[in-house]
């Protein structure tokens, strides 16, 4: 039971740093990403790829893999300076699908739909930090880290700045704002952070292929992010955790035959994430009532 | 040769992609609800259209009973799900996940009755014969022609000569003024559900002749609708059917240049050139930035 | 002021109310704006409601209007108890002109009167005669009649919205703000067709105004409000020359 | 000392590869049904399944369930993501893992725990091209799916068709989830292959290529591995005359435990019996068959235990006849099917 | 003549066919309030946007201190300290009142500000200040959406207060307001002028107008049609029968 309780919350922990990164962009800089899963990915593999053939430390390869989604946000930031809303939504849409291709396509890199397979124990200078409890551990570290970095992000005057531009760009001009500048190192803040949590996620899962960056993941991503509470530090956190160990305590339901426990499984998901919106449309943490 | 083979199956793919966008399109430019569950609707006029088609019923009243059970779909959508939202603080990103749960509970029910496995209606319709040399075409081709461009010069005249179209315009721009007018802007929402979600009926029957159709068929569908309303500009209902068909042509005629493992990819990468150098979209009203 | 001399003729028809609210309350989920108010608009007249901002009026006007519900009290129209409802309303000849640009900035001129005639169910000749006498009453409609009211500025577009609450040919207008953003000239001309229009044929205008001068230059009554509260009821030469008493009630 | 043992599912229920999990669970459930009528065993046995999307995080959580909290020491997995990410998780858990429906070559030595009871696709490609060769079919497109399956059998075709004088004229890679094969087919045409070979892990895409092949009035022959088992293909009209490698499957063997498999399978689903469902009885009966020895041997059944007892013992007694394993996969005979009038025929 | 601080030099601007300023010449002189006047759609607005980089101008100059800022960003000549308010106020509307105008005090915002505790307590300092002056520091942590109407408006003053600019562009700040807030706002500018600003008003309201104006530039169909002092511009024949109109408030 340990083990499996263990191996959850560390896929909620890495989850966790990746709603928070995505909330970076979607809560504080109105940026409405649903490419996340494609920089998750991005991460990922550099991480592995690193762990593969240099040396499996888990604080350089995350390193590396925030770089690397760092410096290829770049990408996503280019649309999200020219246009807004739904139009970036669409944009981000885009990308998702074109990197997924990608994805499958560079071999090399990547190893294709196959994956890459046989990503070594992370180990941190040179201590085994694989096991369960340690790796756990490694991740809640990792998340208090993202997570203070972004709190003092988000209530310095960068923090401030984004949000005036979320609320309103001309008007963030008007006051002296850089917007596309603000905007772009919102975008690389957000794609750092969610690279370092692809690589964990790499460590943690030791295979990753196409499947773990799909759109179903961004959307996944995203889902957290407003179900918790858009634009607040816990809420991020509330949405990674209720949504992957719902369906895990979902497995606990007894009398369903085993051959429907998915389907009823995913009815009651998507059901719950639906009556969640409607009754509670700012989320769980988010502010309710008035306007 | 190879051209127009790939034009044919083009235009055919494009046909389908451009009833489902305009569909979404009408939706979202009316009401500015994204609505990503539009692909579930898809999905439950293909399986009530095969399930009627199954328990022996005639045709026409599989397809009657499509378009009660998809427009019924947008309406119970419409009203139990985004008005609710939309009344207290419904951000753009609470309706998108509500619609996305939607999808998901509506696909499990999906399996949870009707199995998980693809299903087909047959028909001699989808039988391709050599039309000219090399160029082999069902009559599914033409009876899909032919039912969109009825369907569609339905609507458009419905729209245009009906004050409805207007009520529509104006309550994607503001619809407390619309009260203000002494209109009702909550039935004119549902009235952009209904044409909206009628309009993926043929889209759904045909596939479910042509391709099959199973319980996740819908994510495809609103993918595809979303890229072309874009690409048409938001609001254009013709410009999201044009861009919808030419999706689905360039998604075949593309192979010719590149490697097929690419061919979807490349609807999305137009979707995203676009976004970057003309993101007013083929016919919409410039963008404010 | 020699309006008051010519009403002062039909002042039989005045004693008979168009629009009543009766121990109207109402408000917005975590206060009531307004307790038990009590409010008559009477026949052919225009009644100016002043107040400061936050007193109410705006949501006044939206509950007799129907597009706030209210939570206790009624609502008369012509001494029959009805329950508001913008679609109802418009059937019944009263029109609201909102606050700020009440248009729709994408559709033509054209297009926003058609709107307007869908609502009140106008079509074919009856129609055509409507936009007509409209037309004619703000003739420099017929200027701008095929642009997007969007493009218009701000005087044009309340030009637009208030021929546009004329078209059903309405019994009662209520007008919130209508200065807001114009030009003074341009407030005055259109004053000026409102009062002709009622003066033809007789109509029931509730004012709301922030530019007390003006606006209590063409009411034949004014009710002042504060913080939801009737606290003055008279006419408005009680106020001419008396800028102190008018300050006094903000 | 004696059960309960605790065996696991791991199979998609959800998402569009759920058909195959119904298949599959269906399969296990009707082995331990047989394994508790025949008392075999001492001790009972509970199955405990998790869904695992199929996905590999799916597959991860799923298996770390299985592993510690349903303490499953033998567990029945398939598709090969979920393969890849549940291998290492049982590996750290000690506890056996069969796999029984996917193919993908890279399967064969993903960890000592991990065994298939299935030939791997590259076996099937061996088996059919001595027949392609004998029935002068030389010129062979191929649809794949650029994965392990896909490739696999690509380089197999690649390899051995020149061997016997053919060729792979052209391959056409898709995206695993697509649906729309127009485009392709109108390639195929102008192609003009002896066959085409089609090979995806997606058994609902592998129908929609054989339907739209033939609606778009190709007549060629269709191939392809041991996925058109599947009712889901078998039963579709357009599936007339295909040709399908799989391993050795006869139903109508006079075999006890096969007779037995295919009589249950019939009465209990109403449906044919599939060498997936086959497999996957097969993987529930070498469950019963390794603990009953250990059961005798009085050691207790784990994981490791269960692993040692499968190389003690070698070979077993299964539907279909004897197997044994190689390279952590069971070798088992082939055989090419047709589809003739709905009904899927041995042809060699 | 006192110190011109902005000026604008034979500015224009085109819609496609539509000339909404032509080539207009303006000086803003330190401490003078020039309230801009002229019929709706004169292009009184465009000729802000035109200033503060918002809109490109089709041709013609803008001189700040006598350099030319034209071409330059919206950000660039903010800093340069030239702050504006707009007609449709455009609130920051889900961040706090406080945070509201604390935005408006950091010009330049990199993950950090330069000047540590001491500078940011000095921040604060103006924000407080901004927020008593506009009546708003009850209500500093509710967030702008919230704010009733009077209020959205002194909130989007002070914000302009806080930001310590000498040069502020005002378009129609007081319009709807009853007339107790006019004459608060009324004042709050005053004082501001007293210290030191220059003040370039667009005002429909008379009142306002001849309270606070110095100087009217009266602007029609995009041509500057008058400036000069108050009395004259409000008696000028030609201008009543277009703007000003017949019930003209001389009181
Ligand atoms: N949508 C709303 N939600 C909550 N409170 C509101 C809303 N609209 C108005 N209020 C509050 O109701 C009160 C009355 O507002 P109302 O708009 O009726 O005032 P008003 O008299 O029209 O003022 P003004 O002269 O500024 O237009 C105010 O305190 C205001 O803050
Ligand atoms: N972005 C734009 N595109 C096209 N035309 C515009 C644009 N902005 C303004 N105009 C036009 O330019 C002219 C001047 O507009 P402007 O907003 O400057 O008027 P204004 O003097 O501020 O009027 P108001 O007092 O009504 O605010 C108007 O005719 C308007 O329609
Ligand atoms: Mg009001
Ligand atoms: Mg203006």
């Amino acid at each position: 039971m340990i083990n499996y309780i263990l191996n959850l919350l560390t896929l909620a922990t890495i989850y966790s740093i990746a709603a928070a990164s995505l909330n970076v962009l979607v809560g504080y800089a109105g940026i409405f990403s649903i490419a996340h899963a494609i920089f998750f990915g991005l991460g990922a593999y550099a991480g592995a790829q690193f762990a593969l053939l240099i040396v499996p430390d888990v604080l350089l390869a995350s390193l590396i893999g925030a770089v690397v989604s760092g410096a290829l946000s770049l990408l996503l930031a280019l649309p999200a300076l020219r246009v807004r809303g739904e139009y970036f939504v669409a944009a981000g849409l885009g990308l998702q699908m074109v990197g997924i291709t990608i994805f499958s396509e560079a071999h090399s890199l990547t190893g294709g739909h196959g994956g890459l397979v046989g990503i070594p124990p992370a180990t941190l200078f040179g201590f085994d930090v694989s096991s369960p409890g340690a790796f756990l551990a490694v991740c809640l570290v990792a998340l208090l880290l993202s997570l203070a970095v972004i709190q003092i992000l988000m209530r310095s005057s960068f923090g401030r700045a984004l949000m005036s531009i979320r609320d309103n760009e001309s008007a963030a001009e008007s006051f002296g704002k850089n917007v596309p500048l603000l905007k772009t190192l919102a975008m690389v803040v957000g794609c750092a952070i969610v690279g370092v949590a692809g690589t964990l996620f790499a460590f943690n899962l030791a295979f990753i292929n196409v499947e773990s960056f799909t759109l179903e993941q961004s959307i996944l991503m995203l889902a957290m992010v407003v179900i918790g509470g858009v634009g607040t530090l816990s809420g991020p956190l509330i949405g990674a955790v209720f949504l992957l160990i719902l369906p895990a305590i979902l497995t606990f339901i007894p009398f369903i035959p085993p051959t429907e426990i998915g389907t009823v499984q995913q009815f009651i998901y998507g059901s719950l994430m639906a009556v969640l919106m409607i009754f509670k449309p700012s989320g769980i943490a988010g502010k309710t009532g008035g306007k | 040769m190879l051209f127009l083979q790939l034009l044919a199956s083009g235009i055919q793919t494009g046909i389908l992609y451009a009833l489902t966008a305009a569909g979404f399109a009408l939706i979202f430019g009316a009401t500015k609800i994204f609505h990503v569950a539009h692909g579930a609707t898809f999905v439950i006029a293909g399986y009530a259209f095969y399930e009627c088609i199954q328990l022996g019923m005639w045709w026409p009243w599989a397809t009657l009973v499509s378009f009660v059970m998809a427009i019924l779909a947008g309406i119970l959508m419409a009203v139990f799900i985004y008005r609710p939202i939309q009344r207290s603080e419904g951000s753009f990103f609470t309706v998108f996940v509500a619609a996305f749960g939607v999808s998901i509970a509506v696909q499990s029910l999906i399996q949870y009755f009707f199995g998980r496995g693809s299903v087909t209606v047959s028909s001699s319709l989808t039988m391709a014969s050599e039309v000219i040399e090399g160029l082999y075409l069902a009559p599914i081709l033409a009876v899909a022609i032919g039912v969109s461009i009825v369907l569609f010069g339905l609507v458009v005249l419905f729209l245009e000569k009906k004050n409805a179209g207007l009520g529509l315009r104006a309550l994607s721009e503001n619809p407390g003024l619309l009260e203000a007018f002494g209109l009702n802007a909550k039935n004119l929402t549902v009235l952009a559900f209904v044409i909206g979600s009628a309009l993926v009926v043929p889209a759904a029957i045909l596939t479910s002749i042509s391709i099959g159709i199973q319980p996740s068929s819908g994510s495809k569908v609103m993918l595809i609708s979303l890229a072309a309303t874009i690409v048409g500009g938001i609001g254009s209902l013709k410009g999201a059917a044009l861009a919808g068909l030419f999706l689905g042509i360039i998604e075949n005629l593309v192979i010719t240049v590149v490697d097929t493992q690419w061919s979807e990819a490349v609807s999305f990468f137009i979707l995203f050139a676009f976004i970057m150098f003309r993101p007013s979209g083929l016919f919409g009203a410039s963008v404010k930035r | 002021m020699e309006t008051k001399n010519n009403r002062a003729a039909t002042a039989a028809d005045q004693a008979v109310s168009a629009l009543e609210a009766k121990n109207l309350s109402a408000g917005y989920d975590d206060h009531n704006v307004f307790e038990n108010m009590n409010l008559d608009l009477r026949k052919n007249e225009i009644l100016c409601l002043i107040g400061h901002n936050g007193a109410g009026k705006s949501t006044l006007l939206k509950v007799l209007f129907g597009l706030q519900p209210y939570s206790a009290g009624e609502v008369l129209l012509n001494g029959q108890h009805i329950v508001p409802s913008p679609s109802d309303m418009a059937g019944h000849g009263i029109s609201y002109v909102p606050e700020g640009r009440g248009v729709f900035p994408g559709l033509t001129v054209k297009e926003n009167f058609a709107l307007a005639l869908w609502s009140a169910k106008m079509t074919g000749s009856v129609a055509d005669e409507r936009v007509d006498e409209v037309l004619g009453v703000l003739p420099k409609l017929k200027d701008f009649w095929t642009r997007k009211a969007g493009q218009l500025s701000g005087g044009q577009q309340q030009m637009v919205s208030i021929g546009r609450a004329m078209l059903c040919k309405p019994s009662i207008l209520l007008l919130d703000e209508p200065s807001i953003g114009l030009a003074p000239k341009l407030f005055q001309d259109l004053l000026e067709p409102i009062r002709a229009v009622q003066k033809q044929r007789g109509m029931s205008i509730l004012l709301v105004e922030q530019q007390v001068g003006e606006a209590l230059n063409v009411s034949d009554r004014v009710v002042v409000m504060k913080s939801g509260e009737i606290i003055y009821r008279g006419v408005p030469a009680d106020f001419e020359g008396d800028h102190a008493k008018l300050m006094e009630m903000f | 000392q004696s059960g309960p043992y605790v065996v696991g599912t791991l199979f998609p229920m959800s998402g569009p590869n759920a058909e195959a999990g119904s298949i599959y669970t269906n399969a296990v459930q009707l082995a331990f049904d047989h394994i508790k009528e025949d008392k075999l065993l001492k001790g009972n046995v509970e199955i405990k399944s998790a869904d695992s999307l199929g996905t590999p995080q799916g597959g991860a959580i799923g298996m770390s369930r299985l592993t510690s909290v349903d303490k499953a020491v033998y567990t029945l997995v398939g598709f090969t993501g979920v393969s890849k990410a549940a291998a290492p998780i049982g590996q750290r858990a000690k506890a056996m893992m069969i796999n029984g429906g996917a193919v993908g070559p890279d399967l064969a030595s993903l960890s000592p725990y991990f065994w298939n009871i299935i030939p791997l696709a590259n076996q099937e490609v061996k088996f059919l091209i001595p027949w392609l060769s004998e029935n002068n079919i030389k010129k062979i497109s191929v649809i794949y799916v650029d994965d392990a399956l896909g490739q696999g059998i690509l380089q197999e075709l690649k390899k051995g068709l020149p061997e016997t004088g053919g060729t792979v004229t052209s391959a056409y890679s898709v995206p695993p989830d697509l649906q729309q094969f127009s485009s392709i087919i109108a390639k195929l045409r102008s192609d003009q292959p002896d066959a085409i070979y089609i090979a995806s892990p997606n058994i609902s895409q592998i129908g929609h290529i054989i339907k739209q092949v033939r609606d778009g009035g190709i007549k060629h022959q269709l191939l392809t591995y041991g996925a058109a088992n599947f009712p889901s293909i078998s039963k579709l009209p357009e599936s007339e005359g295909l040709i399908f490698t799989s391993q050795g499957a006869d139903w109508k063997s006079d075999q006890p435990i096969m007779k037995r498999f295919v009589e249950s399978w019939r009465e209990k689903f109403k449906t044919e019996p599939t060498t997936y469902g086959l497999n996957y009885y097969n993987g529930g009966l070498l469950f019963g068959y390794l603990a009953k020895g250990l059961e005798e041997a009085g050691k207790p059944v784990t994981g490791d235990t269960l692993v040692e007892e499968l190389k003690r013992v070698g070979k077993f007694d299964l539907a279909g006849g004897e197997a044994t394993f190689h390279d952590g996969t069971v070798t088992a005979a082939m055989q090419i099917n047709k589809i003739t009038n709905g009904v899927t025929e041995k042809i060699k | 003549m006192s110190n011109v601080l902005l000026s604008v030099r034979g500015l224009s601007k085109n819609f496609g066919g539509l000339a909404a300023v032509q080539s207009v010449d303006m000086d803003l002189q330190e401490g003078v309030v020039t309230a801009l006047a002229g019929p709706n759609g004169a292009g009184k607005t465009t000729i802000f946007n035109l200033m503060t980089g918002n809109l490109v101008a089709s041709a013609g100059d803008v001189l700040l201190h006598g350099k030319s800022i034209i071409g330059k960003k919206p950000h660039r000549i903010a800093q340069m300290g030239i702050a504006r308010s707009f007609q449709d106020l455009r609130l920051f509307t889900h961040m706090s009142v406080r945070d509201n105008v604390l935005v408006a005090v950091e010009p330049e915002s990199w993950f950090w500000q330069p000047g540590g505790k001491a500078a940011w307590h000095q921040r604060l300092e103006t924000v407080e200040k901004a927020l008593e002056r506009t009546g708003l520091s009850a209500m500093a942590d509710k967030r702008a959406v919230d704010l009733s109407y009077a209020e959205t408006k002194f909130l989007s003053l002070a914000r302009i207060l806080a930001t310590g600019s000498k040069i502020w562009l005002l378009d129609e700040p007081a319009s709807g307001l009853d007339l107790n807030s006019r004459n608060r706002f009324i004042n709050i500018l005053r004082e501001a002028t007293a210290d030191g600003v220059t003040i370039c008003l667009i005002e429909h309201n008379l009142d306002v107008m001849t309270q606070l104006a110095d100087r009217i530039a009266f602007l029609d169909q995009g041509k500057k049609l008058a400036e000069d002092v108050p009395e004259k511009v409000l008696r000028d024949p030609e201008l009543i029968a277009i703007y000003f109109g017949k019930s003209q408030s001389g009181n």
